[in-house]
């Protein structure tokens, strides 16, 4: 994979929450195309790094780079919209009292700007290609209805389309599977793995046999710290990962 | 065309509904009714001036009457100045007044600077972490001082007494030039349906559903690279300057403007109009502000020969009123109407849904 | 401006001051440990205006009776609001405005038709004059600033000292989890929000002599106390003491070199500014929420 | 099935409205038959019987009443019975407005009485002048030039503060320290008072204008104590509603010495009864004080009484008195119409009318539509009423734009 292009980088990254050390010292990169999966147990930072990477917090020091371009002091939106890093929240963080082909719309790239949303017209590219994000997450017969209406299930399904709608070149998936049952769980690996390739995939996740549906590469952390990094298969014989996850337990 | 009709949903029947009666109205009424209808109408574009920042955007303005006010009161200033009001003690006006000077001016002034101090009040707010209800205690205090303000600035706004306005057009300030009730009610009405249809414009718009996101959930918005900042601004403005432009019309048709129409009073019975229609749909917005001014209109010619106290009542049954709403139909009329609609269009959804048993169709 | 006139401006200014902070503290514990705006808040200080009149002007009680009725009923009346009405908007930050604001609608309204609208006069409880050189305060306004750092106190001791406070406390960080250990959250919703409330009552009956009790005794409360929370911030008390001074003293003093209008103006638009630049209150708390 | 509810939901909405809208305008109709039926005439009241001066007013509202009361019960005019429409305007000008014009659209009346501020006399006029319906203001005021729809039945500057500064000068102080609510009226009288005062020999020492809500007044005490030091002054004070009641209470008090004396054209004996100990000493001026001793006052008080209460009958003010009159002219300018009441008529009528007032008699001027009265200085004493300490030797002639 060293062949590839490193999509990003981050390079010391520590944050403090008014002296709670919640990262510290992390180095990591993700290649353009790959399908990186980071776990660990609850606390371990995994949640903070996405907030970091997406802007939601400022690191305290540590640089994060994007695509070649330091993006680690930017707005949240900027990031979203100039940089193209899609994020999947952990539960599902979408707008409630709209329609769920709303909550695709206004997900889709492009028109984020005041003044070009004023003027914008639905064009039959930008229908089409709305209809096409609501059939792969197989809402479209739901389109109309409300997105509280719908199961967690499916609210997460709706989220996972808004981030394609995005069109990202990193797409970071915060617990996708929360809260579903076996079978959504499963079905929404094949959606994963469906997207790999395409684009660029971070997902944070907890359920062990999803991450062995989805995982190539995984990145372990702990207590703040990157404890471990490699082939699924690897980082599972590793001893101190086996160590943290059987104390968990 | 059977199917478009069923698309529409059941508020634009009602809207169709008010603006039918609306505009046929004076045709049948006296003076009295076609003078008290065409202040209420000026009241609606004032409640959908808020309803596009508390219904759509969640914004829940209490002082949007600073808006309202500083409309008003633009064109109460040059009327005085103009036709040269026995009070007026200065000799010409301050250079930021100076276009008040001209009747266009003023009517240029009266949306513009609302539109100003909605600008700066949300550049204010927006872009420091004021929100919720901080955003709500600040405004309500807003028209708290706005209302002292005017008092205090007595030159211009002659104080307490409030300027009184003898012209009855949009553009003229001069008491020859006024129009009837009859002729103006149309003039009043033209602005409401204007501003309806920009309204409705505006919000099936892209920024429309930008903004309902904003009231959904905001922070999530910034993840999908939209500014809520600048939408929330934007949209401020907007509706300021729809304030500013009822405080015109509803100055010209009462005939006189004081501290009450800037103050803490009104601000809150709008947020009660639009309350009572349901909010978020624009029609709620005007049915609310009808149905409530109607009756207090209709009671209060009625009772007050029964009892003096009966203002008192009308206010007692009010909060009464607001109470019931909030807990049996807090959607408002109109909100409950429209929430109905779509659960039945969702269950007959879902019945199609299972009949094709789950098979992902291209509906 | 002479010296002795700043010196009576700021005398008159700290008492004012304790004044603020005694009629804003109800408010503070609502909004701080419930998240409630109580914009019936100002109503229930004419409320207690009355209660004061009824009982110590016309039945003749001790004026602390008069204080301990006004705190019971407003408490009594804050359980059976919250029971009835609060608790059901809990999270909705529109409905509870509207609730709160039909509120004080019913209750100004219902003062008006029960009390009607004359004045009532209530007598200073001590009526000595303190003089010190040129400056002079009105013994009960001494009074009253014992009474405000009296509530101070004792609402700092009840809610981080008693074990109810620490329910009230534990609520407010992590509602689920307090319900958890077995604690019974709505009844301290009931008790936080009547205590708010009872306040309210005490802080009116408290300032009924030195105000005209009447229907309307609560709008000229209304900006400041809520100007004063929102600058004070709504967690600590310490940060409602500190603006109660800064506002009252500021209007106090801009009022001596121009106008109290003026300085109200001022004053109110200064709170606005800071409030911008420290939304989070001007001394918060420093417990991590 | 859905069209249908759609249809059901706009018939209803529609039917909902005119059937509202509808049974108002047949409300309209009928009243407008019973007063052309020709057995009454109709005639608004409006009163701020909520507000910030709603107390000041319920006197004027209870007068008015009484005097209709009255003349009913002598047989009406010339045959026939008074009508009243009673509206509240809330102290509040654009209320003001909307109320004159409901009772001029919608009821029809022939005439108004009423109001109290000047900011809703001033608001108002203009409506009667589109209207062309008369008005009868019964409140002493600042002065203006006179307004051809309405008959003005309270005192004017000319016949109340020209006689009160100079007495205030001769028996209490030449040094003044104005304070007022900031209002058109109070900075208006302070800016009379003021060229008075300094036309005089006297010293304005100060001047201060509150906000409306104002009830806290350690500041302005300060000042006033800072300013005027131990030799006092005399405070003129046209502070109204609740801040002028928690004045008084502050300054008395505030314990300053009896250097200080308050004066008042607002002071009347709502105040001062309601007020109390804190009252006692201030001076007042208007043209009419519940203490004066004619017969017809005695039979107003007593009818009053009867009416109100002996309690109510104590606070009987100034402006009460003037509507008394008011309601009692504008009937005898009525019965001198005929069958012919037009507002010309209404007007015209007016001159020179005389009616034997609890007052004295009072007589209309015909160029300015204002009273002649007589001018009073009053001291409020210990058991709150207001005794009489100076009063001009004969009706001064009203000179409104004086």
């Amino acid at each position: 994979m060293a062949d590839s292009k490193v999509l990003l980088e981050v390079r010391k990254l520590s944050v403090e929450f008014s002296g709670f050390q919640a990262l510290t010292d992390v180095n990591m990169k993700i290649y353009e195309g790959e399908l990186r999966v980071i776990i660990g147990p609850n606390g371990a930072g995994k949640t903070t790094f996405m907030d970091l990477v997406t802007g939601k917090t400022t690191p305290t020091a540590g640089r994060i780079y994007f695509d070649g371009a330091d993006i680690t002091k930017k707005s949240a939106s900027e990031i979203a919209k100039k940089y193209k890093i899609g994020r999947k929240f952990q539960g599902p963080n979408v707008f409630d009292n709209m329609t769920v082909k709303e909550n695709v719309e206004i997900a889709t790239e492009g028109y984020e700007g005041l003044f070009r949303s004023i003027f914008f017209r639905k064009t039959d590219a930008f229908k089409e290609r709305v209809n096409q994000i609501l059939r792969e997450i197989e809402l479209y017969d739901y389109r109309h209805f409300m997105a509280c209406d719908l199961s967690h299930g499916q609210r997460q399904w709706l989220e996972i389309g808004m981030v394609f709608a995005q069109n990202p070149k990193l797409i970071i998936l915060d617990e996708p599977t929360a809260g579903m049952t076996a079978e959504e769980t499963f079905k929404t690996g094949e959606m994963i793995k469906k997207l790999k390739g395409e684009h660029t995939i971070i997902v944070v996740e907890h359920d062990m046999d999803f991450v062995r549906q989805v995982a190539e590469f995984v990145t372990v952390f702990n207590y703040g710290r990157l404890l471990a990094e490699g082939p699924l298969e690897e980082v599972q014989k590793n001893p101190e990962v086996i160590a943290v996850y059987l104390k968990e337990d | 065309m059977r199917e478009r009709l069923k698309k529409i949903p059941v508020n634009k029947y009602i809207d169709l509904a008010l603006f039918l009666f609306l505009v046929t109205f004076p045709l049948y009424q006296k003076t009295y009714w076609i003078y008290v209808m065409s202040g209420i109408m000026a009241y609606m574009i004032f409640a959908l001036s808020l309803d596009l920042l508390w219904g759509y955007t969640g914004l829940m303005s209490m002082g949007h009457s600073v808006l309202f006010g500083a409309g008003g009161y633009m064109v109460g200033i040059s009327c005085a100045y103009l036709s040269e009001a026995s009070w007026i003690k200065y000799d010409r006006l301050p250079w930021f007044l100076t276009p008040l000077s001209s009747e266009i001016g003023a009517f240029i002034m009266a949306l513009v600077v609302p539109g100003i101090i909605a600008l700066f009040i949300g550049l204010f707010m927006f872009s420091g972490k004021i929100r919720g209800v901080f955003f709500s205690l600040i405004t309500l205090a807003l028209a708290g001082i706005a209302e002292l303000f005017v008092i205090n600035q007595s030159t211009y706004t002659h104080g307490d007494s409030g300027i009184t306005i003898t012209s009855r057009t949009v553009l003229s300030n001069s008491a020859d030039k006024r129009m009837t009730d009859f002729g103006f009610y149309f003039v009043v009405f033209a602005f409401l349906l204007a501003a309806y249809l920009l309204c409705v414009l505006l919000m099936k718009s892209r920024t429309g559903k930008v903004l309902k996101a904003v009231r959904e959930n905001e922070s999530r918005l910034q993840f999908l690279g939209y500014k809520p900042a600048s939408f929330k601004l934007f949209i401020f403005v907007v509706s300021g300057m729809m304030a500013g432009l009822s405080g015109v019309l509803f100055v010209r048709v009462q005939g006189s403007i004081n501290y009450t129409a800037i103050g803490i009073n009104l601000a809150t019975l709008v947020l009660v109009w639009v309350a009572v229609g349901g909010r978020g749909n624009l029609t709620g917005a005007m049915v609310g502000t009808i149905l409530l001014q109607v009756a207090e209109t209709i009671l209060n010619s009625t009772f007050s020969n029964i009892s003096a106290d009966f203002a008192q009542y009308w206010k007692l049954a009010l909060g009464v009123i607001i109470l019931i709403i909030v807990f049996f139909i807090p959607k408002g009329f109109v909100g409950t109407l429209v929430e109905a609609e779509q659960r039945r269009k969702d269950r007959n959804r879902k019945e199609r849904i299972l009949r094709k048993g789950g098979v992902n169709g291209n509906g | 401006m002479s010296l002795s006139m700043l010196s009576q401006l700021l005398v008159s200014g700290l008492s004012g001051s304790f004044v603020l902070l005694l009629t804003s503290l109800g408010l503070v514990i609502i909004l701080g440990y419930m998240k409630v705006v109580n914009l019936a808040h100002t109503e229930m200080l004419m409320a207690g205006a009355y209660i004061c009149y009824y009982a110590f002007q016309v039945a003749k009680l001790p004026f602390v009776a008069a204080l301990a009725i006004a705190f019971a009923a407003s408490f009594l009346f804050g359980v059976v609001i919250e029971r009835l009405i609060i608790c059901h908007f809990y999270g909705k930050m529109s409905e509870t405005l509207l609730a709160t604001y039909a509120i004080s609608m019913l209750l100004k309204q219902g003062a008006l038709l029960l009390f009607g609208k004359n004045y009532k006069k209530v007598d200073y409880p001590t009526s000595e004059v303190f003089t010190f050189g040129s400056v002079y305060i009105e013994s009960y306004k001494v009074v009253l600033v014992g009474i405000s750092i009296l509530v101070l106190a004792f609402t700092f001791f009840f809610i981080h000292k008693t074990k109810i406070g620490r329910k009230i406390r534990s609520t407010t960080q992590n509602r689920s989890m307090t319900e958890c250990l077995g604690i019974d959250t709505k009844r301290v919703d009931t008790i936080t929000f009547s205590y708010g409330m009872g306040l309210a009552g005490l802080a009116g009956a408290a300032i009924a002599p030195i105000s005209t009790v009447t229907y309307s005794l609560g709008e000229s409360w209304l900006t400041n106390t809520f100007m004063n929370v929102v600058m004070g911030g709504v967690s600590s008390l310490f940060g409602t003491f500190a603006s109660s001074v800064i506002i009252q003293e500021s209007i106090s003093v801009i009022s001596g070199l121009s106008n109290s209008v003026t300085a109200q103006i001022i004053v109110l638009l200064v709170v606005i500014v800071i409030v911008r630049l420290k939304p989070e209150g001007l001394f918060t708390s420093k417990e991590r929420r | 099935m859905k069209k249908s509810s759609k249809f059901t939901a706009l018939l209803l909405s529609l039917a909902l409205l005119i059937t509202g809208v509808g049974a108002c305008g047949k409300g309209t109709s009928g009243d407008a038959t019973k007063a052309s039926s020709g057995d009454t005439i109709k005639i608004g009241l409006v009163f701020s019987l909520t507000g910030g001066t709603a107390i000041s007013e319920q006197c004027m509202y209870n007068s008015a009443l009484l005097a209709i009361n009255e003349i009913n019960a002598a047989g009406g005019i010339g045959g026939k019975k008074i009508e009243y429409v009673v509206k509240d305007y809330a102290t509040d000008a654009d209320t003001a407005v909307k109320v004159v014009k409901d009772l001029i659209l919608q009821d029809n009346v022939k005439a108004i009485v009423g109001l109290y501020t000047s900011s809703s006399r001033i608001a108002v006029e203009p409506v009667l002048e589109e209207y062309k319906i008369p008005l009868v203001y019964p409140t002493f005021y600042e002065g203006e030039k006179p307004n051809p729809y309405v008959v003005y039945t309270g005192c004017v500057p000319n016949q109340q503060g020209d006689y009160f500064v100079p007495y205030l000068m001769d028996n209490v102080s030449k040094n003044f320290y104005l304070i007022g609510t900031d209002t058109t009226y109070a900075s208006i009288i302070n800016d009379q008072a003021k060229t008075l005062i300094t036309s005089l020999g006297g010293n304005v020492i100060g001047e201060e204008l509150v906000s409306s809500d104002t009830t806290e007044f350690s500041d302005v005490i300060a000042k006033i104590k800072d300013q005027c030091g131990d030799q006092g002054c005399v405070i003129y004070c046209n502070l109204n509603g609740d801040s002028g009641t928690s004045f008084y209470t502050q300054f008395s008090a505030a314990g300053l010495s009896d250097n200080y004396t308050i004066a008042s054209f607002i002071m009347d004996e709502s105040f001062s009864t309601a007020l109390g100990k804190a009252a006692v000493g201030t001076y007042a001026c208007v043209n009419y004080f519940n203490t004066i001793d004619t017969d017809a006052n005695t039979k107003y008080l007593k009818a009053y009484s009867d009416a109100y209460g002996a309690d109510s009958a104590k606070a009987v003010t100034a402006v009460g008195e003037s509507t008394y009159d008011a309601v009692y002219l504008l009937s005898k300018s009525l019965e001198k119409c005929g069958a012919d009441i037009t507002t010309d008529n209404i007007l015209k009528n007016f001159d020179d009318l005389t009616f034997d007032a609890p007052q004295g008699t009072i007589q209309v001027d015909p160029d300015t539509h204002h009273i002649y009265c007589t001018a009073r200085v009053g001291l409020v004493q210990d058991d709150g009423t207001i005794k009489i300490v100076y009063q001009s030797d004969k009706p001064i002639k009203p000179e409104p734009t004086k």
